[in-house]
């Protein structure tokens, strides 16, 4: 049996990681990756509160299923943009992009 | 005819209006215009002056303004002394009006000349008619405003300009005065007819500090107008104006209007004495003050001005010390002597082609036999030789001073009528005898400028008889129905005293500048300082500039760098934060999308942060 | 100490080491593995839960779809072991980490501060694929059909976005 | 049946705009002529309204309320009226707009748009004066900030954009703050009246004010600072002396037109609403500041004039005594007495009349000279007499003399502060003696100028100015004609306003 | 149990039409080659649009439900035409600006525009957090993609990488958020969630106000308030025009609609009468509400100072009018009462801004410059669209007699009322601020001289439409408003929701 906090504890974890990762890291597809691990952070708490929650029912897995194929789709069109992005200034370094400022 | 009065000050206004709008193509004819309405208002007001002297009155009053529950008139009404002034003013002004025709008549501006001498005359003849004394100071300023324009009439004349504008604003300040002292009188009468104020004085509805206060407050304006000490110092430099005008505004009407203020809330001033004090040391300190200036001075036209002041001085010495039938008769005679004596002065400067400086003149009886047999007679009407008028006028202020007590104020009287018959004839033989010192060879001029002299020598020699120990004529009159106190008249003692000083003046006026019996800087070599202060007018002048003009300036000045650097750079500098502010948020904004995230991160716990200690939490 | 705390703790320990070597490594390549590490042992906990069906669709997804995806993206781009390095400016960094810190502070804090029954993961007799079904078509048919929209919008989007031009 | 002449009034203007708008402007005589029709019908309206005005009672009157439209609780109407206050400046604002529009024949590039806006700006300022609701009221308010803004930066002069912009903002935050106070008076008439009064009228107001069915939301701090921030919206736009900043700068780089309407009715909408709206809903607190009032009302006179003495430039010299005039308003609003109250209205009419005039003889001059810097000219008499005449008598006229308008508000002012009474203005009569001494700089400031420029000598290269141009007679003589006609027989303005300056002063309390 | 099979289908018509029509649409881009201007697209959309909005019309104002999971009610009638009437103006600017660029597809230009218009209609009548959540995210994944359609042009795909990135981390808060509120109701229903929110309160209150405030984080993200605003400047300098414009009027207006719906209905709760319950949860959280309605109004104006692109300004003002939207969110006195408020002022906003969008597109367009100068001269160079221009700005300075002045002034209204003063002084001192700005455009306007080399400007007659009609509105708005007001105020907005 183990504690429905310690679900959602190592949610929280992956959350901020994921939220680290994004603020953090240059490499645009990891930034990506970080947004992935973040909803995947979300979909173990909707998991987690659906099977052993205080009120135990399906939605949440319901939820989850909708969760992973939005994100699924964001990583797509994420990519796609970060393909056209890499054609017009061959980089994919957060940094280098600030052509749009103050 | 008196119901009529009010037309007498209409006529000169018609005349203004006319010339206002058609002068500029009457040009020399625009002085018949002035003429004929100046006739018209001098028939008219003697007209007037009989029907009063037989007992008729007139009054009448339309509603001016309301407000609150009060109302204030305006109208005219006709009083033993006003009926008096009338007269006064309208020969004057005709004389002038005549005179001016061949002064002025090389002039391009004639018309306007005649148009300003209208104007003047239509304010000077509603401030003696006002009923009520706010009637009055309105026809006050308008008098001011008609001298600030006919002083600058030369405006392109740089002193000109200067002094018009010292002329106006020096009367302003006792002008101020005199409203604040107004305003005082009407919250505490609720009025501003004469009638109604000294019934309420009398009714004691009005404390005696208040009625002092408003007294001096009046007197003030009198200060100004009659060119009192200390705001005398207007009045010479006005001398920079058309002699003619000298002669009507600064000498005979104008300048006494101050004097016939006083005269007209005489009953106030009699309710408090220390104002009766002030105006009596005022006017003494002025006499001897300006007489001793006049001493030393050598143009011709600002000798005349000193002794113009002087004389003021003394009518208001005659009031303050009671003499109220005295002041207004010294009043009455001085504005007929003194402007002979201008009219006169104009006729030698016009003849020595604008010169005005004495020691450039002489000889001149031979030369211009009626101007100087006239400008003598004036000359001795001044000096209080009798039977000419100068001498029962003066002779009468003399007697008030004496009566009032005050022996400090008398000596000072007597000095001063010394004086003044000194430098009247060191004036007179400077510039009439010896031989001549110009350089154009004068003569005598038209008639259009010698008969104005001639009746105004008539008048100063008959004027006085009106009013002599022999016959109270005038008192009588004007005491009708006004009460005033006693009215005090000289002894033979007194008489006598004032002949001995005058001819005393003259005998040293010959000794020193006709005969040359004393040398001419016999004083001067002795008291050098005392003669350098005087020929600088005891530096009154460079006193004001220093000590007023100069600090307002400079204060202003502070205010305005004040104003820019501190009230409306508060001003920028809020809008300029504003914007500093704004490129520093937007600085923020460096492109970086972690940047982004990360402000909202922060941002977020920030704003929690704020929200949780506002509400209370964490304990 | 039962033994769904044992596979409970394996694949937490798996999941967050490999997020934190998503971070940390330095060789792309090696990364978007770690990435599929991360989503394998999250399919583990599913399971571990008793939602196999979403175990099966996460491995399906995320382990499977979405990695391809990323190493596509990899591929497309700067693959050739190229390091960026950490963030250039370190108030940044210590901003983010801080930031980040607190949020997770505040999030443990009110997590293990619940109070929540401790229970047995619920078992479906005819299996969770069953339930999600009537669920899904039961109450959530139209956020179904809008998920059909969204995921033709974002293919017509990519692919016009990706589409190299013949020039 | 003929519709509300008010009514007619307010919207005559903006039918004319609207004429003016469907003209090609390439018609510039058209287009002058249909505003200054239009403007000179509005003034014949204005004085059609003020001889049927009803002297003799002291209600609104020309009533015309319709609903406009609800917030879902509080009902926002149309709803205008005037009484012996608005009256004069209705009048006012006709004339002296007209006149303007005569003035402003010598713009020559975009005159379609500047009638345009001018027409607009002349809506907004009658709608001020009228409006009974403070909704409408700030509208009109607001509804003057633009044309005023686009008529400065278009047609301005050198540093137009920072004038127009300092205009805009300086005054937008006045009106803001107003509109603020006006919902928060409305809020607390609300709760004063239990919620039975949800109205922005002026009058109902006043009424709850006066009388509440809960006094405790209204307690005596409420009320402070309800009238202190009124004071301080209308102070901006007065303006009173910490805020005037803005009006040197709009006044000097406005168009002579521009700079007329200005100090000719805009700033009088600022002593309007503090008498309409400040002590007409809040007269307890209105005297209870009185001595706030009356000190800015002297620091007014006094730092102004003091300002104009040393201005160089001759339109800045006009704009700093307006300043110091303005304070003359306060003063009399400050005393409280029937006279002081009735000089301030007079003094918002006469300076009304007499800046407007002092700002055409400027504008004149400098359409002459190119130049304003006192000291550059001199000697105008000798080249432009007539118009130096004019200038003398609105100098003149400025300065107090009697037989001026200027003179009677002075005189009624004075005779206001020192009749003050002393439990709501203690030693209001040193007060009074300073701003003698204001009166006195005046004199000096406006002689100095006027003896730097039109007497003295004359400048080489003015020798052959041309004199006034037919047309610049009928402003000239029109606002001097006025400023005379109300100097010698004020009667026939007292008579107006006499009756409702008796019943403001009937609210307060003493 | 499952509720969905025998529900009323017929509330969906809209919906369903639209998305039949938009996917013909599609169909019919394939049909007419891969590139090449195709404006009967356009067209087409336009009167798929306004078919969806009659329906719309007609369906909404008869309230119903499916399955709890999609409401129909006046509030969604409202939004809803709000909405479809800005796609409306969008794609009329689109047809002129996409006939000046070629490099962008067309054809699924309109069907994605139509697609985020579902998603927007999704999320405007959800009462579920699944349905808002797929709604929202619809239409934010197709504006991720619309930013970057202009794939050729740096600027537009850097500002759809922000856009994509930020924008999925704030998906992942929203979500986060969700999870914890559906993990303790048991429920995504917001009613359900409603009932319970206010007894879980008192047992977690962290963890619900880290869920609250993390939904706000996502959610202020989509309507760009501060501190969460930051990503919008760019996004709306880098994409095209009209995007700027979609993302401007219609993602914040849905985004507000949701906003409304979630707070009102799922979190603090509202009555019969639509008047707020005594324990409201709005007690709690109604500060950091006030706090962040003030920051945007000051940072949003402030930074709009100092700005010299024309777009980028629009942002910024679009931040600052965001932060005057959520006032009444704010300083909340009745529910009902602050939905009527918001519902007037997005109308307003709405045809103000884009209106001024369509002169930006077409004065942008036509000199090639994005800055303030590309403005000057306007007046001259066409006096229509600069008086035009002028009255949107006056209107978004919140001036007298405009639709802005209107709503602002109810906004005010509401925020006294409600006792919350101080925060109706910051917004009308901020918009005070914002005068300077709008009339710099208009100086730019009418008193600079126009740039010697930018010919007389030929108006196209889409634009032209375009204008014209969100002028009328918002003269119309500002002079009669109670065409409208008298209507809202009698509205019963959401009384199926009702707590």
């Amino acid at each position: 049996m183990v504690s429905i906090n310690l679900y959602l504890a190592l949610a929280a974890i992956l959350f901020c990681i994921g939220l680290y990762g994004v603020l953090t890291r240059r490499h645009l597809v990891i930034v990506l990756a970080s947004v992935e691990l973040m909803l995947n952070a979300v979909n173990i708490n909707l998991v987690a509160f659906s099977s052993i929650g205080p009120v135990v029912n399906i939605t949440g897995q319901v939820f989850t299923l909708f969760v992973i194929s939005v994100a699924a789709a964001e990583v797509a069109v994420g990519l796609a943009i970060l393909i056209a992005l890499y054609r017009n200034k061959g980089s994919i370094d957060v940094i280098k992009h600030d052509l749009l400022r103050w | 005819m008196i119901q009529n009065a009010w037309l007498i000050p209409v006529f000169p206004l018609i005349a203004f209006i006319i010339l206002l709008f058609v002068g500029r193509f009457l040009k020399e004819k625009a002085s018949y215009v002035g003429i004929t309405a100046l006739a018209l208002s001098f028939i008219l007001s003697v007209l007037v002056l009989f029907e009063r002297i037989g007992g008729e009155t007139s009054t009448y009053v339309i509603d001016w303004i309301t407000f609150g529950s009060s109302t204030i008139t305006m109208g005219y009404e006709v009083t033993p002394l006003n009926a008096m002034m009338l007269i006064v003013v309208t020969v004057v002004s005709l004389l002038v009006h005549v005179f001016s025709k061949e002064y002025m008549h090389e002039d391009d501006r004639i018309h306007v000349f005649y148009s300003y001498l209208g104007l003047f005359s239509f304010s000077m003849l509603g401030l003696v008619l006002s009923p009520n004394i706010l009637q009055l100071f309105i026809f006050w300023e308008l008098v001011g405003l008609c001298s600030f324009l006919l002083v600058g009439f030369w405006y392109f004349k740089p002193e000109a300009a200067a002094a018009a504008k010292k002329a106006f604003l020096t009367t302003r300040i006792g002008d101020v005065g005199l409203l604040i002292g107004l305003v005082l009188l009407f919250n505490a009468t609720g009025s501003f007819e004469y009638g109604a104020i000294f019934s309420a004085v009398e009714a004691g509805l009005v404390n005696d500090t208040m009625i002092t206060v408003i007294a001096i407050c009046i007197f003030l304006g009198a200060v100004g107008k009659s060119a009192q000490f200390p705001l005398h110092v207007w009045l010479p430099d006005a001398m920079e104006g058309p002699t003619p005008v000298s002669a009507l505004i600064h000498a005979a009407t104008m300048v006494a209007a101050g004097v016939y203020l006083v005269g007209v809330m005489y009953p106030l001033f009699l309710a408090s004495s220390t104002a009766m004090t002030v105006v009596a040391y005022t006017g003494a300190i002025t006499a001897i003050f300006a007489a001793t200036i006049a001493l030393v001075n050598t143009d011709i036209k600002r000798i005349l001005a000193y002794s113009t002041i002087s004389q003021l001085g003394f009518m208001m010495l005659a009031l303050g010390t009671g003499g109220y039938v005295a002041g207004l008769f010294h009043l009455m005679t001085h504005a007929f002597f003194k402007a002979l004596l201008f009219l006169g002065a104009g006729s030698v400067i016009y003849a020595v082609h604008h010169r005005q400086d004495i020691r450039e003149m002489g000889g001149l009886w031979s030369r211009m036999k009626v101007t100087s047999i006239t400008f003598l007679i004036g000359a001795l009407a001044i000096a209080g030789i009798p039977p000419l008028a100068g001498f029962w006028s003066k002779e009468g202020v003399l007697a008030a001073a004496w009566e009032g007590g005050d022996i400090f104020l008398f000596t000072i009287a007597v000095i001063t009528a010394f004086m003044t018959a000194f430098y009247m004839f060191r004036l007179f033989f400077t510039a009439f005898t010896g031989k001549f010192r110009g350089d154009h060879e004068p003569h005598e001029n038209k008639k259009l400028m010698t008969v104005p002299l001639s009746v105004l020598a008539f008048l100063a020699i008959v004027a006085g008889l009106i009013n002599t120990p022999f016959g109270l004529g005038l008192e009588n009159f004007l005491l009708q129905d006004v009460n005033v106190g006693y009215q005090a008249h000289g002894e033979l003692w007194l008489a006598v005293l004032s002949i001995a000083i005058a001819v005393g003046g003259i005998a040293l006026a010959w000794a020193m500048y006709y005969k040359g019996a004393i040398a001419k800087d016999t004083f001067t070599s002795k008291f050098p300082g005392v003669h350098k202060l005087l020929l600088n007018k005891y530096y009154m002048d460079e006193l004001y500039a220093k000590v007023f003009v100069q600090p307002t300036v400079a204060i202003g000045r502070f205010f305005w760098e004040l104003d820019r650097n501190i009230v409306d750079g508060i001003v920028n500098f809020v809008g300029a934060t504003t914007r500093i502010t704004g490129r520093s948020f937007a600085k923020r904004h460096d492109g970086q999308l972690q940047t982004y995230g990360l402000v909202s991160i922060i941002g977020g716990l920030v704003v929690v942060a704020i929200a949780f200690v506002i509400r209370g939490y964490f304990g | 100490m039962n033994t769904q705390m044992i596979f409970f703790l394996v694949f937490a320990i798996i999941a967050i080491a490999c997020a934190v070597l998503v971070m940390k490594l330095s060789r792309i390549s090696h990364r978007v593995v770690a990435m599929a590490f991360s989503f394998f042992a999250v399919a583990g906990l599913y399971f571990l839960l008793g939602a196999e069906f979403i175990g099966i669709i996460q491995i399906i997804v995320y382990a499977g779809a979405v990695t391809i995806l990323f190493i596509f993206g990899m591929m497309m781009t700067e693959h050739r072991n190229v390091t960026f390095g950490s963030h250039p400016r370190k108030a940044h960094r210590v901003l983010s980490f801080l930031g980040v810190g607190t949020l997770l502070g505040v999030l443990l804090y009110g997590i293990l501060n619940m109070d929540l029954a401790t229970k047995e993961p619920t078992i479906y007799e005819k299996g969770t694929a069953h339930e999600i079904g009537l669920e899904l078509y039961g109450n959530y048919v139209v956020p179904l059909i809008g998920m059909g929209f969204l995921l033709t919008a974002a293919l017509i989007g990519a692919i016009v976005i990706a589409r190299k031009e013949a020039k | 049946m003929i519709p509300n002449l008010l009514t007619l009034l307010i919207f005559l203007p903006l039918v004319g705009a609207l004429f003016i708008l469907v003209t090609p402007k390439e018609y510039t005589n058209a287009i002058r002529s249909l505003a200054i029709g239009t403007s000179s019908v509005a003034l014949i309206l204005s004085l059609v309204i003020w001889g049927q005005f009803d002297r003799s009672i002291s209600e609104m009157q020309f009533l015309h309320s319709v609903p406009w439209f609800d917030f879902n609780i509080v009902q926002i109407n149309y709803s205008v009226g005037i009484d012996g206050l608005s009256m004069p400046l209705l009048v006012l604002t006709t004339i002296v707009t007209t006149l303007a529009l005569f003035a402003s024949l010598t713009i020559t590039s975009r005159v379609k748009e500047f009638y345009i806006w001018s027409l607009l700006l002349l809506t907004g300022m009658l709608g001020v004066f009228v409006s009974l609701d403070m909704f409408l009221f700030f509208l009109f308010f607001e509804l003057t900030l633009i044309p005023m803004f686009f008529i400065i930066g278009i047609w301005g002069g050198k540093e137009k954009y920072y004038a127009a912009f300092k205009f805009l903002v300086y005054t937008g935050l006045g009106s803001a703050i107003m509109f603020i106070t006006f919902i928060v008076i409305f809020y607390l008439g609300a709760q004063a009246s239990n919620f039975y009064y949800l109205t922005f009228n002026m009058l109902d107001l006043a009424y709850i004010f006066a009388n509440p069915d809960n006094p405790e939301v209204l307690t005596s701090g409420v009320r402070a600072a309800v009238f202190l921030s009124l004071f301080v919206a209308f102070a901006i736009k007065l303006p009173v002396f910490p805020f005037h900043t803005w009006l040197p700068n709009a006044h000097v780089e406005a168009p002579t037109a521009a700079s007329m309407i200005l100090a000719g009715v805009l700033l009088k909408m600022g002593g309007y609403g503090l008498i309409r709206i400040g002590v007409g809903i809040l007269p307890d607190q209105a005297a209870r500041f009185a001595m706030l009032i009356a000190i800015l009302g002297v620091i007014n006179i006094v730092y102004g004039a003091l300002l104009a003495l040393v201005q160089t430039d001759l339109k800045r010299l006009v704009a700093f005594s307006s300043i110091s005039h303005m304070g003359i308003v306060l003063l009399g609003i400050a005393s409280f007495t029937a006279s002081g109250m009735q000089g301030a209205i007079f003094q918002l009419v006469s300076h009304g009349f007499i800046s407007a005039l002092l700002f055409f003889m400027v504008g004149a001059i400098y359409e002459r000279t190119k130049t304003r810097t006192i000291s550059e000219l001199g000697g105008l008499s000798k080249s432009v007499p007539i118009l130096a005449g004019f200038m003398l008598a609105a100098a003149m006229a400025s300065v107090g003399l009697p037989g001026l308008s200027g003179f009677v508000s002075e005189l009624l002012a004075f005779i206001g502060i020192f009749g003050a009474d002393a439990s709501i203005l203690p030693g209001a009569k040193v007060l009074g003696v300073i701003a003698g001494l204001g009166i006195i700089l005046t004199a000096a400031y406006l002689l100095w100028a006027m003896q730097r420029t039109t007497f003295g000598q004359l400048d080489e290269k003015y020798k052959g100015l041309s004199d006034a141009r037919p047309l610049e007679y009928i402003p000239m003589i029109g606002l001097l004609a006025f400023s005379i006609l109300i100097g010698v027989y004020p009667n026939i303005l007292s008579d107006v306003i006499n009756i409702t300056v008796i019943d403001i002063l009937s609210k307060i309390g003493g | 149990m499952y509720s969905a099979f025998n529900a009323d289908w017929s509330l969906m018509t809209p919906e369903i039409v639209l998305a039949a029509l938009a996917l013909v649409i599609f169909t019919l881009d394939f049909m007419t080659g891969i590139k090449g201007k195709k404006p009967f697209l356009g067209r087409l959309s336009i009167i798929t649009l306004i078919i969806t909005a009659v329906l719309v019309f007609l369906t909404n104002r008869t309230g119903g439900s499916i399955a709890d999971v999609f409401v129909v009610d006046p509030f969604s009638m409202v939004f809803k035409l709000i909405i479809l009437f800005s796609v409306i103006i969008v794609i009329a600017i689109s047809l002129y600006y996409l006939d000046k660029h070629e490099d962008i597809y067309q054809g699924e230009f309109y069907s994605l525009l139509l697609f985020a218009t579902l998603g927007a209609m999704l999320m405007v009548s959800s009462a579920d957090l699944i349905t808002l959540f797929i709604g929202l995210e619809l239409l934010s994944i197709s504006s991720y993609c619309l930013a970057g359609f202009k794939k050729h042009n740096r600027k537009s795909t850097e500002s759809a990488i922000k856009y994509i990135v930020l924008g999925g981390t704030a998906s992942a808060f929203i979500l986060y958020g969700m999870s914890f509120l559906y993990g303790l109701t048991g429920s995504t229903s917001l009613v359900v969630i409603g009932q319970n929110i206010n007894t879980l309160f008192v047992d977690f209150p962290v963890i619900i106000s880290v869920s609250f405030l993390f939904m706000l984080v996502g959610f202020g993200f989509k309507i760009s308030i501060v501190p969460f605003h930051m990503w919008a400047p760019d996004v709306y300098e880098g994409s095209p025009t009209p995007v700027t414009a979609f993302l401007t009027a219609v993602s914040k207006i849905a985004g507000f609609a949701l906003v409304l719906r979630l707070f009102y209905v799922g979190i603090f709760g509202f009555g019969e009468r639509g008047s707020l319950l005594p324990d409201s949860l709005y007690h709690e959280f109604f500060i950091v509400l006030a706090i962040i309605a003030a920051l945007t109004m000051i940072i949003g104006n402030l930074i709009a100072l100092t700005q010299q692109n024309v777009k980028r300004l629009m942002a910024y003002s679009g931040i600052a009018q965001a932060g005057y939207l959520f006032v009444p969110i704010a300083a909340t006195l009745a529910p009902y009462f602050s939905m009527t408020i918001i519902a007037f002022y997005s109308i307003a906003y709405v045809v103000m801004v884009l209106g001024a969008f369509a002169i930006i597109t077409l004065v942008t367009e036509d000199t090639g410059r994005e800055d303030f100068s590309s403005f000057s001269g306007l007046y001259k160079r066409s006096p229509f669209m600069a008086i035009a221009m002028t009255v949107f700005l006056v209107s978004l300075a919140g001036l007298p007699l405009t639709a802005g002045f209107v709503g602002k002034a109810w906004i005010f209204f509401g925020a006294v009322t409600a006792d919350m003063t101080w925060l109706a002084v910051i917004m009308i001192v901020t918009s005070v601020i914002s005068f300077y700005y709008y009339f710099g455009i208009m100086k730019q306007m009418f008193m600079r001289d126009p740039n010697p080399n930018d010919a007389d400007l030929k108006v196209p007659v889409g634009i032209t439409v375009a204008v014209s009609i969100t002028l009328g509105i918002t003269i119309i708005l500002g002079v009669m408003p109670n065409l409208i007001v008298d209507n809202f105020s009698h509205f019963n907005w959401m009384y199926m929701l009702t707590r």
